[in-house]
C-alpha cells in the first residue's frame, strides 16, 4: 500500500468518523444508533490499523486490534444488551431539537479545528492534520450527553467522547503506550458496564430510563 | 523497612485486604480493612522518612518523593480512621438490618479496592497510569455510592459516574496533549508520559500544545476534585454514600486528584510560565468558593451541607496552588491534610446523627447536643475545625494562604475569597448551631429512640483520634514539618 | 528569667492546667479547682502586666508552634497595661466562679464550660503580647471561639442563646476577616509580619494603602470592642452568656479591641492623617449615644449593661480619636491628656462592669431572671451584693466619687483643650464632644438609677425576686475585690501615672501631662486639677456630720405605712416599674428609638363601655441592626434560595456546566 | 483668712440665707398679687420646727431613704464651701466646673433613689421625672459654662469668675448671652421653678420634686427642703457671678470678703426677686413639653460653645 493511499484512506476514515458522530446527533433511533456507534468504532480501528501500518508497528498494530474489538465489538453488544433489557427507550428524547443540535456540532466542530492547532502543529506526520476531526467528535459527544432524555444516549455521548480522544491520540501521537491504552481500555470497559448495570438499577427502581426523573438530589 | 518495600506496600496493602474481605468474616475482614489502611499510613511515614532529604524513589511504574510520601500519610491517616469507624458503623448498619451480609462483604471489598487506586494514583510515575488510576476510582467507589440501593443513592450513582467519566476523559484528553508534546521533544512510549522524563524536559514542551493540556487537564482532574463548575456530582454523591465512604470521597478522593493538578501544574509552569494556570485556577477556586457559599446558605440536608464545605475547601486548595510559592504550597499540604482529618470525622459523626434520627434533614435534627452529647461534641468539633477555627489546622493553613496570596500580589483574590469564606462559615454556623443546640425536642417520636448511641466507646475513638490529630497539627507539626517543606518544594516546581 | 516571661508562662500554664482539671475532677469539686487555678493565673498574667508596664521589654520567638507561621510574643508597656486588666478581670472572674458555676455541675458549672473558661482567660491575655501578625490573628480567634463557646453554655434553657451564638459567630468572624485582610495587607506590604518589622517599615507605604489597612483593622477591633453600629452581637451575647462569661466579654474582651485599635493606629501605623481619628471619633460619638439611649430603655439588666459597654466604648473611641486629631495638629499635650484619660477609662470601665456584672450574676442567680420588671426589694435578702452593684452603679453613671467620674472628668479637659492655632474641624469637634460626653453622662444617670433602684429597692415585684438569697461568699469575695479596684482607682488614680507615662511614650505621644499631686491630679500646662481622694473624704465626712448632727437634734426613726392614698394596702403592682421609669425618657427620644407598641383592651362581655382588661406591650428594637443588618441578612438568604436553583438535579444542567467550561478553556487555549 | 474658714463661712452664709432666698421668691408673687404672703424668714421657721419632728420611714425602704437628705445637704454644702461665691480664689485648688455638676447630680440620684425606695407611684413616679429633667439639664450646665471655660481655657469655676471680673472683654462675647440663657433654663429646671416644675403643688398628676419627697416627714423633709434652698442659691449664685462677676472678692482680704458677701447675697436676692416675678406671668409646662424647653436650652447651650469655641 502506497504512502499516498494509505494517507488518502485515513482521510476518508476520519472523514466518515466525523459524519458518524453528526449521525449519531441526528438519528433518533437507538437502535440506529448503536449501529452508528458499531461503526464509529470500526472506522477507529481502521484508523488506527492504517497508523500502524504507516508506523510498521507491530505493537501499535496489537493496540488497533484490541480497540477493535472492544469498541467495535464488546462496547456494541453491552449496548445491544442494555437496550434488550430496557425495553421503553426505544428513540432518544432529544432536549434541543435536531436542527439546533446539529447547528451547534457544526459550531463544536469549527471550535475543535480551532482548538487543535497547536496538536496539528505538533505532530510529527501528516496524519496530524486530522486530529482536530477526534477533537470535534469529543465536543459533539458532550454535546450529545448533555442534550440527550435517555440513559442510553447519555451513555453513547460518553463513548463518543472516547472515541474521540482516542482518535486524537493515535492521529497526534500514533496512540497512547501499550500499557497506557490497556489501562484505559479496561477503565472504559468496566465503566461501560457499570453504567450499564445502573440503567439496569434505574429502569428497576423509577421504572423508565428517562433521565428527567432523576430530579430527587437537588438543592 | 525497605525502601522499595514502602512504595510497593500502601498499593500492595488494600488490594490484599481487598481479598481478604471477600473471603473471611465481616468483622475480621472490617479488622484487616483497618490494619490495611494503618499500613499505607505506616508505609507512608517510612517513605516520608527517606525522602525527606530530596532523594526520590522509583521502582517499575511507581515513585515516591516527598510529595508523594505527604499524600500518603494523608491517605493512610484519613483512611485509618475511616475505616476504623467503619467498623462501627457496618455493625449499627447490619444490626438495624439496613445492610446485608453480602452487601457488608461487597463494601469492604469495594471500599479497599477504591483506597489501593488512590495509593496507586499518589505512587505512579507515569501520567497515563495516574489517569487509569483516578479513573478506576470512579469506578469502584460507583458501587459505593449506590450502597443502599434507594432511588436517591441510584440516581446519586448513575450522575457521579457519568459526570465524573466525561470528566476524567477529558483529563485524558489533556494527557494525550502532553503525550504529543513529549514525543514532539523526541520520547517515545511509555517514558514519554513519566513524570520524571516530563519534569527534566519540560522546558523543550511545545507551550502551545501544553496550554491546550494546562487546560484539560485542569478541568478533567478538576471534576474529580470537586472544582467548580465541575463540581455537580460531588454533594449528590457525598450524601448518599456510606459515612465512612464518603469520609474517604470527601477527605481524600479530591485532594488525590487535586494532587494530580498539582504535579501537572509543575510541569506546566515550566513549560509555560505560570500565569496561565493561575487564571484557571483562580477562576476555579473563586467559582468554587463562590458556589459553595452561596448553595450552602438554604442547605436543607447535613451530609450536602459537609459535601458543599469539601467544595468550599477545594476552593481554597485552589487558591492556594494559583498562588504558588513555598508558603502557599506548604499551606495547600497542610490543608488537604487538616481538611481531610476533619472531614472525615465529620461524615463519620453525620453517618451517626443519620443513624440515630433516620432523616438526612437538617429540621429533623434537633437539640443533639442534649440528646446524644459525644455524638454532638464530636459533630461539633469537627465542623468547628472544618470552618477553620484555631486550634485545628485549618486555621494555620488557612492563615498560611492567605499570607502567601497577599505577599504574592494576590490580595484580591485572597480578600474576595475570605469574604465568600465568611458568607459559607455563617450558613454552616446557622445550620449546625440549629442541629446542635436548644433543648431535646418534647416528642420523642419524630427521632425515634436514640438508638443505642451508636455502639459506645468503641464508634468514639477513630473520632476522637480524628480531631486529636487535626488539633496537634494545628499547634505544632513536629517531624511533620520537615516532609511538608519539602513536600512543598517539589509542588513548588523543584 | 524575665518576669514578664515568668507571668505570662504563670498564666498559661495555669490556665492549661484549670482546663484539664475540669475535665478530670468530679463535678462536686470542678468549679473550685477551676476558678481557684484560674484565678491564680489571671493573679500571674497581673503580675506579668506590671512587670511589662515598668517598661523592661521582652520578646519570644517559638517557630515550631503554630504550624507555618509561629509564634512571637513581643511585651510592651501597652501590652503591660491590657494584660493587667485580663489579669485583674481574670482573678476576680476566678473567685466568682467558685461559687457561681458551683451549683449541680450543669449549664456554667458543666465540664464543657469549665474546661473553656481558662483557655478563654489565656487566649485573652496572649492577645496583647502578640508579636506578630500571624500570632495575633490566632490567639484573637482562640479568644473569639473559646467566648462563642461559653455563650453558648445555656442553650439548653432559653432559645434565645442559639440566635445569640449565631449573631456573636457571623460577626466575629466577619471582624476576623476585615482584621486578617487588613493586617495581611499591611504585612505584605511591608514586607514583614512581625510588628517590629511592619513598625520600622509602615512610614514608607502609600497613603492609600495605609488608609485602606487602618480602616479594615478599625472595623475588626471596633467590631469586638462593640461599637454601634458593629454591635449587635454585643447586648446579645452579653445578655445570654453566664455572667461570668459577661464578666470576661465585657471588662476584658472587648478592651482588646481598643488595645488593637492603639496597637496598629498609633503604634504600627504611627498616627496617620487626620480623617482617620475623625472618623474613630465620629465612631465614638454614635456608639456612647446610641449605646447609652438603648441601655436606658433596656428592661433586662445584662442587656442593660451590655449596651453601657457599648456606651462606654464609644467614650475610650471618641478620646482615641481626639487622641489622633490632637497629635496630628501636634498637641502633644492634649493628645496625651486624651490618651491618658482612654487609659484610665479602659481599666475603670473593666472594674466597675466585672463588678455589675457579677452583681448581675448574682441576681440572675438569686431570683432566675434578668427583667428589671420582675425585680426589685432585693435590697432586704441580698444586701452586699445591692452595696456592691450601687457601687458599681456610682462608677458608671460617672458621679463623683465614682471611678468613672476620674477618667470622665480627664477626657472632657481634653476637649477644653484644642490648643492655639487649631483647625475648623478640630474647633468644631471639640465642643461637640463635649455635648456627646454631657449628654451622655445624663443619660448614663438616668440608666444606673432605674437599674438600681428598680431592679434592688421597693417590694419585690415577683415571687422569685421576693425569695431571693444572698451569693454564697465566694461570689461577695470576687464583688468585693472588684469594688475594692472601684475604689481604690477612684481615691488614687494618679498612681498610675508613671506607668500611663510609659504607655503614652511607647505609642509616641510623649508622656502623660497627669503630674502626680500629693494623691490627685494635676495637669501640666493648665490650671485644671482633681483630687478624688479628697472630694471622696469630704462627700463622706460632711454626709456623716449631717447625718449626726441632725439625728442629735431630734427624736429616733419610725417605720410608718406609706401613703396609700386611703386606699388599702400598696402592693407590688403599684410600684414603678423600669419601663415606667425609662419612658419619659423614651418619649424624648421616641425618633431616635421608634418603640413598637402595643395596647390590647379587653371589654367587658356585658358592656362595651367597660373595660375588663388592659394589655400594654412595648418592644423597642435596635434600629441600626433593622435598617443596617436585616436587609443584608434578608438578600444573602433570599440569593441563597435563589442560588438553589444551581443544583436543580438535572444532569444535562451540570453536563452544560462542564460542556461551557470546556468551551471556554479551549476558547481560551486558542486565543492569547 | 485661712481658705478653710472662708469655706467654712460661704458655705455657712449660703446655708443660712438659702431659706430667706426662698422666702423672697414666695413673698414676691404674693406682694405682685396683691397677697400679704408669708414673711420672708418664713421658711426658716419651717426648717426649724420640722427639724425637731420624728421622722418616719415607709415600711418597705431602705438605707438608701434614711441617706439620701444627708447626702443632698452633703454636696450642695460641699459646692456651697468651694464655689467662687463670696471669693474668686481657689479655695481647695478651686471648685471644678465638672465636680461641681457631678455633685449636684449626686444629690439628685440620691433623692430619685429615696423616691423608688419608698415603693410607692408617686415616689417612682417623681424619681423618673425628676431623672429625665436632670438628664437633659447636667449636660446644659455643663455645656453652657464650657462656653465660658473654652475662653479661660479652664473649667475651674474660679478662674472663670476671675477672668470676667479682670478682664471681661477676653471671657465674654455675644455667645456668651446664649450661654446666660441656657444656664438660667437650666437653673429653673434643677431647681424645680416655674415652667418645669411648681414648688407650690401637691396635685398627683404634675408634680415631680414634692412627689419624690411626699414620705419624708420631719428632720429628713427639713434637710431635703433646705438643701433644695440651698441649691437655688448656689445656682443663682453661679448664675450671677459667671455673667455678672463684679463685686467678687479676687483674695482672702477681710474686708474684700465681706463686700462680695454683701454683693452675692444682693446679687442672689435679686435674682431670686426677678425669677419669682417671672413665675407670675408664666404657666406651668405641660409635663410632656419639659423636654422641648429642656433640648431647647441643651441646644443654645451646645450653640454658646460652638460659638466661643470658634470666635477663640
Amino acid at each position: 500500500m502506497s504512502h499516498d493511499v494509505s494517507s488518502q484512506l485515513l482521510n476518508l476514515a476520519c472523514g466518515l468518523f466525523l459524519l458518524t458522530a453528526l449521525g449519531v446527533l441526528w438519528r433518533r433511533q437507538v437502535s440506529a444508533l448503536v449501529s452508528l456507534l458499531t461503526l464509529q468504532g470500526a472506522l477507529l480501528t481502521t484508523i488506527a490499523v492504517l497508523l500502524a501500518a504507516e508506523h510498521h508497528s507491530a505493537a501499535a498494530l496489537a493496540v488497533a486490534a484490541g480497540i477493535g474489538i472492544l469498541k467495535a465489538g464488546i462496547v456494541p453488544w453491552m449496548l445491544r444488551r442494555v437496550h434488550r433489557l430496557v425495553p421503553d427507550a426505544r428513540e432518544t428524547r432529544p432536549l434541543v431539537n435536531i436542527s439546533a443540535s446539529i447547528l451547534a456540532a457544526a459550531g463544536l466542530t469549527l471550535l475543535g479545528y480551532a482548538a487543535a492547532r497547536p496538536l496539528v502543529a505538533a505532530a510529527s506526520s501528516a496524519s496530524g492534520r486530522a486530529t482536530p476531526v477526534g477533537l470535534a467528535v469529543v465536543l459533539i459527544g458532550f454535546f450529545l450527553a448533555a442534550t440527550r432524555q435517555r440513559a442510553i444516549s447519555q451513555i453513547i455521548g460518553v463513548l463518543l467522547i472516547d472515541n474521540g480522544i482516542a482518535a486524537v491520540a493515535f492521529l497526534a501521537t500514533g496512540g497512547v503506550p501499550l500499557v497506557v491504552e490497556l489501562g484505559v481500555s479496561a477503565d472504559l470497559a468496566l465503566a461501560v458496564l457499570v453504567l450499564q448495570i445502573l440503567t439496569n438499577r434505574l429502569h428497576a427502581t423509577f421504572g423508565s430510563t428517562d433521565l428527567d426523573e432523576l430530579r430527587e438530589l437537588h438543592d | 523497612m525497605r525502601p522499595t518495600v514502602a512504595l510497593y506496600a500502601p498499593a500492595a496493602a488494600p488490594f490484599l485486604a481487598a481479598a481478604f474481605a471477600a473471603v473471611l468474616a465481616w468483622r475480621t475482614a472490617a479488622w484487616a480493612s483497618v490494619l490495611a489502611a494503618a499500613a499505607t499510613l505506616g508505609s507512608g511515614i517510612a517513605l516520608a522518612a527517606h525522602t525527606a532529604h530530596g532523594s526520590t524513589l522509583t521502582s517499575g511504574f511507581l515513585r515516591a518523593d516527598a510529595l508523594t510520601a505527604y499524600l500518603l500519610i494523608a491517605v493512610g491517616a484519613v483512611a485509618t480512621i475511616a475505616c476504623w469507624a467503619g467498623v462501627s458503623h457496618l455493625r449499627d448498619e447490619l444490626t438495624a438490618d439496613a445492610t446485608a451480609v453480602g452487601a457488608a462483604r461487597r463494601y469492604l471489598v469495594l471500599v479497599q479496592l477504591f483506597l489501593g487506586c488512590m495509593c496507586l494514583a499518589v505512587l505512579a510515575d507515569n501520567l497515563g497510569l495516574l489517569w487509569v488510576a483516578v479513573e478506576a476510582t470512579t469506578i469502584v467507589t460507583a458501587f459505593l455510592v449506590g450502597h443502599r440501593r434507594t432511588r436517591e443513592s441510584v440516581e446519586a450513582a448513575w450522575k457521579y459516574v457519568v459526570l465524573c467519566s466525561v470528566g476524567i476523559a477529558i483529563a485524558f484528553l489533556g494527557t494525550v496533549c502532553v503525550y504529543a508534546a513529549a514525543v514532539a521533544t523526541g520520547a517515545h512510549g511509555v517514558t514519554a508520559l513519566n513524570w520524571t522524563y516530563l519534569h527534566a524536559h519540560a522546558a523543550e514542551l511545545d507551550p502551545d500544545l501544553i496550554r491546550l493540556a494546562a487546560g484539560l487537564v485542569l478541568l478533567g482532574f478538576g471534576t474529580k476534585a470537586g472544582l467548580a463548575p465541575m463540581h455537580s456530582w460531588l454533594p449528590d454523591a457525598h450524601s448518599q454514600a456510606p459515612a465512612p465512604v464518603s469520609a474517604l470521597m470527601s477527605g481524600v478522593l479530591l485532594s488525590v486528584a487535586f494532587y494530580a493538578i498539582l504535579r501537572y501544574k509543575t510541569m506546566t509552569d515550566i513549560a509555560l510560565g505560570p500565569d496561565y494556570t493561575r487564571t484557571l485556577l483562580l477562576i476555579a477556586a473563586l467559582a468554587s468558593l463562590a458556589v459553595a457559599a452561596l448553595l450552602l446558605i438554604a442547605q436543607r440536608d447535613y451530609k450536602r451541607l459537609l459535601a458543599y464545605s469539601s467544595i468550599e475547601h477545594m476552593g481554597l486548595v485552589a487558591l492556594g496552588t494559583a498562588v504558588g510559592g513555598r508558603l502557599a504550597l506548604a499551606s495547600v499540604l497542610l490543608h488537604i491534610l487538616g481538611h481531610g482529618l476533619a472531614k472525615a470525622v465529620a461524615f463519620c459523626s453525620a453517618g451517626k446523627i443519620l443513624h440515630t434520627v433516620r432523616s438526612p434533614h437538617i429540621d429533623a435534627v434537633r437539640g443533639l447536643a442534649s440528646r446524644t452529647p459525644g455524638l454532638a461534641a464530636h459533630f461539633g468539633l469537627a465542623i468547628a475545625a472544618l470552618l477553620g477555627m484555631p486550634p485545628f489546622a485549618l486555621f494555620s493553613s488557612e492563615l498560611g494562604i492567605a499570607r502567601a496570596g497577599w505577599a504574592g500580589g494576590l490580595g484580591w483574590a485572597v480578600a474576595a475569597a475570605f469574604v465568600l469564606v465568611l458568607v459559607a462559615f455563617t450558613a454552616v454556623a446557622r445550620h449546625t448551631a440549629a442541629m446542635l443546640l436548644g433543648e431535646q425536642p418534647g416528642s420523642p417520636s419524630t427521632g425515634g429512640e436514640p438508638a443505642s448511641t451508636a455502639g459506645g466507646g468503641q464508634g468514639w475513638l477513630p473520632l476522637a483520634v480524628g480531631l486529636a490529630a487535626a488539633v496537634a497539627l494545628g499547634i505544632w507539626l513536629g517531624p511533620l514539618q520537615r516532609i511538608l517543606d519539602a513536600a512543598a518544594l517539589i509542588a513548588g516546581g523543584s | 528569667m524575665n518576669p514578664i516571661a515568668a507571668g505570662l508562662a504563670a498564666t498559661t500554664g495555669l490556665a492549661m492546667c484549670a482546663s484539664v482539671a475540669a475535665i478530670g475532677t468530679p463535678s462536686r469539686w470542678r468549679a473550685r479547682v477551676v476558678g481557684v487555678l484560674t484565678a491564680v493565673s489571671g493573679t500571674a498574667g497581673v503580675a506579668a502586666g506590671i512587670a511589662a508596664v515598668t517598661g523592661i521589654g521582652w520578646r519570644a520567638e517559638l517557630p515550631g508552634v503554630l504550624p507555618l507561621a509561629g509564634l512571637t510574643l513581643d511585651a510592651d508597656a501597652l501590652s503591660g497595661w491590657f494584660l493587667v486588666i485580663v489579669g485583674a478581670v481574670t482573678t476576680v472572674v476566678g473567685i466568682y466562679t467558685i461559687g457561681y458555676a458551683g451549683g449541680d455541675g450543669r449549664g456554667p458549672g458543666s465540664g464543657t464550660s469549665l474546661t473553656v473558661l481558662p483557655v478563654f482567660t489565656a487566649a485573652m491575655a496572649l492577645v496583647p503580647v502578640a508579636g506578630s501578625v500571624p500570632t495575633l490573628l490566632a490567639v484573637w480567634e482562640l479568644m473569639a471561639v473559646a467566648s462563642l463557646l461559653l455563650v453558648l453554655t445555656e442553650h439548653r434553657h432559653r432559645a434565645a442563646v442559639r440566635s445569640a451564638g449565631v449573631w456573636y459567630a457571623a460577626m466575629t468572624q466577619a471582624g476576623f476577616v476585615a482584621l486578617l485582610v487588613g493586617l495581611l495587607w499591611l504585612a505584605a506590604a511591608t514586607g514583614s509580619v512581625s510588628f517590629a518589622g511592619i513598625r520600622s517599615a509602615a512610614g514608607h507605604l502609600p497613603a492609600a494603602v495605609t488608609g485602606a489597612v487602618f480602616l479594615l483593622c478599625l472595623a475588626g477591633f471596633a467590631s469586638k470592642a462593640g461599637a454601634v453600629p458593629l454591635h449587635p452581637w454585643l447586648p446579645r451575647a452579653h445578655a445570654e452568656a453566664p455572667s461570668h462569661v459577661s464578666m470576661l466579654m465585657s471588662a476584658a474582651m472587648v478592651k482588646l479591641g481598643v488595645y488593637g485599635i492603639l496597637r496598629v493606629g498609633f503604634d504600627l501605623l504611627g498616627g496617620g492623617p487626620r480623617w482617620w481619628w475623625l472618623v474613630v471619633a465620629a465612631l465614638g460619638a454614635l456608639s456612647a449615644l446610641y449605646g447609652i439611649m438603648q441601655a436606658a430603655v433596656a428592661g433586662d439588666l445584662k442587656r442593660l449593661l451590655a449596651f453601657s459597654t457599648s456606651e462606654n466604648i464609644g467614650l475610650i473611641l471618641l478620646g482615641i480619636g481626639f487622641t489622633g486629631v490632637l497629635a496630628h495638629a501636634g498637641n502633644t499635650l492634649a493628645a496625651g491628656l486624651a490618651m491618658t484619660a482612654v487609659l484610665l477609662h479602659t481599666v475603670n470601665h473593666a472594674a466597675f462592669k466585672t463588678l455589675l456584672f457579677a452583681g448581675a450574676g448574682s441576681v440572675v442567680r438569686a431570683t432566675g431572671t434578668r427583667h428589671l420588671d420582675q425585680l426589685g426589694g432585693l435590697v432586704r435578702p441580698m444586701p452586699v451584693t445591692t452595696a456592691f452593684v450601687a457601687t458599681g452603679a456610682l462608677a458608671a453613671a460617672a458621679l463623683p466619687p465614682g471611678n468613672g467620674f476620674v477618667s470622665e472628668w480627664l477626657l472632657l479637659q481634653a476637649f477644653l483643650h484644642p490648643g492655639q492655632g487649631a483647625d475648623t474641624a478640630l474647633t468644631i469637634a471639640a465642643p461637640l464632644a463635649v455635648a456627646v460626653v454631657a449628654l451622655t453622662t445624663g443619660v448614663a444617670v438616668v440608666t444606673f438609677v432605674k437599674a438600681v433602684g428598680t431592679g434592688f429597692l421597693a417590694r419585690p415585684r415577683s415571687d422569685c425576686a421576693a425569695r431571693a438569697v444572698e451569693s454564697p461568699a465566694s461570689m461577695l469575695t470576687a464583688m468585693g475585690v472588684a469594688a475594692a479596684g472601684c475604689v481604690a482607682l477612684a481615691v488614687v488614680p494618679a498612681l498610675a501615672t508613671p506607668a500611663l507615662t510609659r504607655v503614652l511614650a511607647g505609642l509616641q505621644l510623649g508622656g502623660t501631662p497627669v503630674n502626680r499631686e500629693v494623691l490627685g491630679l494635676h495637669l501640666a500646662g493648665t490650671a485644671a486639677s482633681v483630687r478624688p481622694l479628697w472630694l471622696a473624704v469630704g462627700i463622706v465626712a460632711v454626709t456623716g456630720t449631717v447625718a449626726v448632727t441632725a439625728r442629735s437634734l431630734g427624736r429616733a426613726r419610725r417605720r410608718a405605712i406609706a401613703w396609700d392614698c386611703g386606699d388599702g394596702p400598696l402592693t407590688a403592682r403599684m410600684e414603678y416599674t423600669a419601663t415606667s421609669f425609662a419612658e419619659p425618657l423614651q418619649r424624648v427620644f421616641d425618633d431616635v428609638l421608634a418603640p413598637e407598641r402595643d395596647i390590647d383592651v379587653t371589654h367587658d362581655t356585658e358592656s362595651a363601655y367597660h373595660v375588663a382588661a388592659i394589655r400594654y406591650h412595648q418592644q423597642i428594637p435596635d434600629r441600626i441592626e433593622n435598617r443596617l443588618y436585616r436587609p443584608v441578612v434578608d438578600t444573602v438568604a433570599a440569593v441563597g434560595t435563589r442560588a438553589r436553583a444551581l443544583a436543580s438535579g438535572s444532569v444535562h444542567r451540570y453536563l452544560a456546566y462542564m460542556l461551557v467550561a470546556l468551551v471556554v478553556v479551549l476558547v481560551a487555549g486558542v486565543i492569547r | 483668712m485661712t481658705p478653710w474658714l472662708v469655706a467654712v463661712a460661704q458655705a455657712a452664709l449660703l446655708a443660712l440665707a438659702a431659706p430667706l432666698v426662698v422666702g423672697v421668691t414666695r413673698a414676691v408673687p404674693a406682694r405682685l398679687a396683691g397677697r400679704a404672703g408669708g414673711r420672708i424668714a418664713q421658711p426658716w421657721r419651717d426648717l426649724c420646727k420640722q427639724l425637731r419632728k420624728q421622722p418616719t420611714s415607709p415600711a418597705d425602704a431602705s438605707m438608701f431613704f434614711v441617706a439620701a437628705p444627708a447626702v443632698m445637704m452633703a454636696t450642695s454644702l460641699i459646692v456651697a464651701a468651694t464655689g467662687p461665691f463670696i471669693a474668686a480664689t481657689s479655695l481647695f485648688g478651686g471648685a471644678d466646673l465638672i465636680v461641681v455638676v457631678g455633685l449636684l447630680l449626686l444629690g439628685t440620684v440620691a433623692l430619685a433613689l429615696a423616691g423608688l425606695d419608698t415603693g410607692t407611684a408617686f415616689g417612682g413616679m417623681g424619681a423618673s421625672r425628676a431623672m429625665v429633667i436632670a438628664a437633659l439639664v447636667e449636660p446644659t450646665l455643663l455645656l453652657a459654662v464650657f462656653a465660658l471655660s473654652f475662653r479661660v481655657g479652664s473649667t475651674d469655676l474660679s478662674r472663670i469668675v476671675a477672668a470676667g471680673a479682670t478682664e471681661p472683654a477676653r471671657v465674654f462675647t455675644p455667645a456668651s448671652l446664649l450661654a446666660a440663657a441656657a444656664l438660667a433654663i437650666a437653673t429653673l429646671a434643677e431647681t424645680g421653678r416655674i415652667p418645669v416644675d411648681n414648688p407650690a403643688t401637691h396635685l398627683e398628676l404634675t408634680m415631680v420634686h414634692e412627689a419624690m419627697v411626699l414620705e419624708y416627714s420631719g428632720r429628713d423633709l427639713a434637710l431635703v427642703e433646705w438643701a433644695a434652698a440651698l441649691r437655688l442659691s448656689i445656682l443663682l449664685g453661679l448664675l450671677a457671678n459667671l455673667f455678672a462677676p463684679w463685686g467678687v472678692a479676687t483674695s482672702l482680704d477681710p474686708m474684700w470678703l465681706a463686700v462680695g458677701a454683701a454683693v452675692f447675697i444682693g446679687k442672689v436676692c435679686g435674682l431670686a426677686a426677678l425669677l419669682s416675678a417671672g413665675e407670675v406671668w408664666t404657666a406651668k409646662l405641660r409635663l410632656f413639653r419639659v423636654p422641648e424647653l429642656l433640648a431647647g436650652s441643651f441646644f443654645l447651650g451646645l450653640l454658646a460653645v460652638l460659638a466661643s469655641a470658634i470666635l477663640a
